[in-house]
């Protein structure tokens, strides 16, 4: 019987070696995955490259994973949030290297990555200095760069329902780029708020189906970066302060 | 100087002269900041759909105190609600309304406007700054209308409508109107045409605070 | 407000002319939208490209507007069914022109279209007939082959349920190339076999947000080509045989 | 000839020989006709995820009489199930979990096999053929494994394992196993080795019976 569940965070990453290049779901505050990027802290590789929307907000999940000095390489569409103080400070002191990738090129090289497509022309950044050390080809008239799709070891990925197949519904705007990076890494790791039966999701509304989730963990009531900002809580924990 | 005196219209006005001018039952995305407040000025009667990049469609306004959503946001990370009739998409299918041209109109703020429609609203390109570019890139190369809402000048008085971009640009030759509390100018083929002129403000005032030629319609 | 719902069929494809290029729904023997087919039957328009998957099945739906001669070429990835007739006999005789793309490939070139991607590049077909005349590139020592967008003037898609947005959701395998082909179409109209108020469809499973959608018209119980093929109707209507 | 009265395997115990070379929990895409078969013999304790291209993954066995749903077929067109966990999705989506490498094994039938693992399955270029592809060249091009069965000789007798195909390819390389009804062979870097022969099947009648050279394991 195909059973992706994993008993706990810790088991589900403890395989990821220093030197790994990960996706890591969420936009802003919603959709990060933040016990499994704890998970990560615990178990410490370093040299990490993290391919994510973000650099993560205030000083845990993403932001403890970096401000921990994991990661070498950010990947990302945008690196600084009204919350986000790990990232700009270890930027400005030289100690992260930053590749900057416009979102919408961000999404569609990971979905490459999932989709088989090895790269694609897109109008996004033509004329900037996004642009610059890119191909470019005019496809009737009108100017594309050329654009590489992106695959990782690993995602990380948070959703809200999971089945033992590895099936994925999510939970509104949390959604983002969960279902994208899943496809696109060649081992998918996902932390559900609800492990439900299989066949319990409606097979019309299934948003990733399993094929792409390899390792499906239960974390019920999930930490919420909004509210361990507002706490000013740090990861590994610390008196509130 | 006299000038100093000209403030032209308000954030409230300029946002509902945009609003205004936005058809009924269009699709439109709107930017951080002045743009946001378009919504809350559309004439009675149009129904507007708005898109928010992180994967909503038919974004409604912000929640009642309480009532916030962790997990229902806007592109700009602000608590938002969603009307009967929305959907939630992922990452790149909500970039493929964007880039395939579905999303009719987009409200962005600007650092810079040049003469022909050049954009610069992602980096100031200061040397110790963060880039972020977000999904502005995406947002001016692929929704059909740009709109620019802004100051007329900056905080310290200079031209933000420029001969050519300064600061980096987020996209080439895509705004097609720029709404400041000076003036309604279009973008054309043949130049910065202006539209409508704020209370109190003369061409040649206006000309003499764009850093571009200006023509009278 | 926005009302997307169209009165009938025939208003729904009046303004299609001679010449039009239209996407059609539909895999097989399931989510042609054979209403809307036929009233374009009824409307008459000639000199027409059709993309879909297949050229129809028995002497209805998208058959009978091939056996109409209203069609000059087709773009699809399978041209025989079974229960196809009408087209083979067209194509044998020089009646009507054929691009055959891959399956995966016509899907991909689709979504492109609707995406603002004009080209990719795909593994499919590397070293057979269908690579002729197209460019290679080589990506980490595979060759691919580069593939261009496909848009179209119409695209004709059947669903289950709609509401006045534009909402889609579609059932079982009927699904197929409906959703990719909503994007790609200057006018995409649809027909549910039930439009609902809007906020009815859950926003977590709407398949096509409206924003794709320009005209939805209701069609309860359609016909089902199975059952047109099994009872051997044509279209214009005659006496059962 | 004796060799007319060799059979080898029936189309049954090539289905089944197949089904247990396929590890538990693999997504698997079975091509129309004997492949078909091989989900009727998997072994007990191994669940395997079947994959249609016309977008169901968790495709399940035929309904009984009567229970056909004429909107839930497979991509041979035939009326199927889908199992408790199954998912529907569209046709972009579909061809991502093939092209994306997602896909673990698909078992196809040929008209022609070469040494190298070229395959012929969509057309015999006759010249009143009407040219049907369907998913196959993308099934070839992104499924990890590819296997053929197939008879190993025409009806007249001629060897569909071949030096080099002569009917159009559907893909170059792809294929790793045939099974035939009289052998297993491996498609190795090195060429064809015979993995299993058939009872009453030699290894010199195999050759004999084979277009392209073969070597024992």
């Amino acid at each position: 019987m195909i059973n992706k569940i994993i008993s706990s965070v810790e088991v589900a990453v403890r395989d990821i070696p220093s030197g790994a290049t990960i996706l890591v779901s969420g936009f802003g505050e919603a959709g990060s995955p933040v016990e499994l990027l704890h998970a990560l802290v615990d178990l410490g590789p370093t040299d990490l490259t993290i391919i994510s929307n973000n650099t993560g907000s205030g000083q845990a999940g993403l932001a403890a994973l970096i401000a921990n000095h994991q990661v070498r390489k950010v990947i990302c569409s945008f690196p600084k949030t009204s919350n986000s103080v790990v990232f700009p400070e270890l930027y400005r002191s030289g100690k992260i290297e930053l590749e900057l990738v416009p979102q919408g090129t961000l999404a569609e090289r990971i979905r490459c990555g999932g989709a088989g497509i090895p790269a694609f022309y897109t109008p996004a950044s033509v004329g900037t200095p996004l642009e610059e050390g890119k191909e470019t080809r005019i496809f009737e008239g009108r100017t594309y760069v050329l654009e590489y799709a992106i695959r990782a070891d690993y995602a990380l990925v948070k959703c809200r329902k999971a089945d033992r197949y590895g099936n994925l519904v999510y939970n509104k705007t949390a959604r983002n780029f969960g279902p994208v990076m899943c496809t696109a890494a060649s081992t998918t790791i996902v932390q559900a708020s609800e492990i439900v039966e299989a066949g319990n999701l409606d097979p019309e509304s299934i948003v990733t189906p399993g094929i792409f989730v390899n390792r499906v963990v239960e974390v019920r009531n999930p930490l919420d970066e909004s509210i361990l900002i507002a706490e000013n809580r740090s990861y590994p924990w610390q008196k509130k302060q | 100087m006299a000038e100093e005196t000209v403030k032209g219209w308000d954030t409230s006005t300029m946002a509902a002269m945009a609003a205004s001018d936005i058809p009924d039952g269009s699709y439109v995305n709107l930017g951080i900041g002045i743009p946001e407040l378009v919504a809350s000025y559309v004439p009675e009667g149009r129904e507007l759909v708005y898109h928010t990049e992180n994967g909503l469609l038919g974004m409604g306004p912000s929640p009642a105190a309480g009532e916030e959503d962790h997990e229902l946001i806007n592109a700009g990370k602000k608590y938002v609600t969603a009307i009967p009739g929305a959907s939630y998409f992922h990452h790149a299918d909500s970039f493929a309304m964007i880039r395939g041209g579905h999303i009719d109109y987009c409200i962005l703020g600007a650092f810079q406007v040049s003469h022909n429609g050049d954009i610069a609203n992602w980096s100031t390109g200061e040397k110790d700054a963060i880039p972020a570019v977000g999904g502005a890139m995406d947002l001016v190369a692929g929704v059909k209308n740009i709109y620019v809402i802004m100051q007329h000048c900056t905080k310290t008085g200079e031209p933000k409508i420029v001969e050519n971009c300064t600061y980096p640009l987020t996209g080439k030759n895509v705004v097609k109107r720029i709404y400041t509390n000076y003036a309604i100018i279009d973008v054309t083929e043949k130049g910065l045409y202006v539209n409508k002129l704020a209370p109190g403000v003369t061409f040649d005032f206006l000309q003499k605070n764009t850093g571009a030629g200006l023509h009278l319609k």
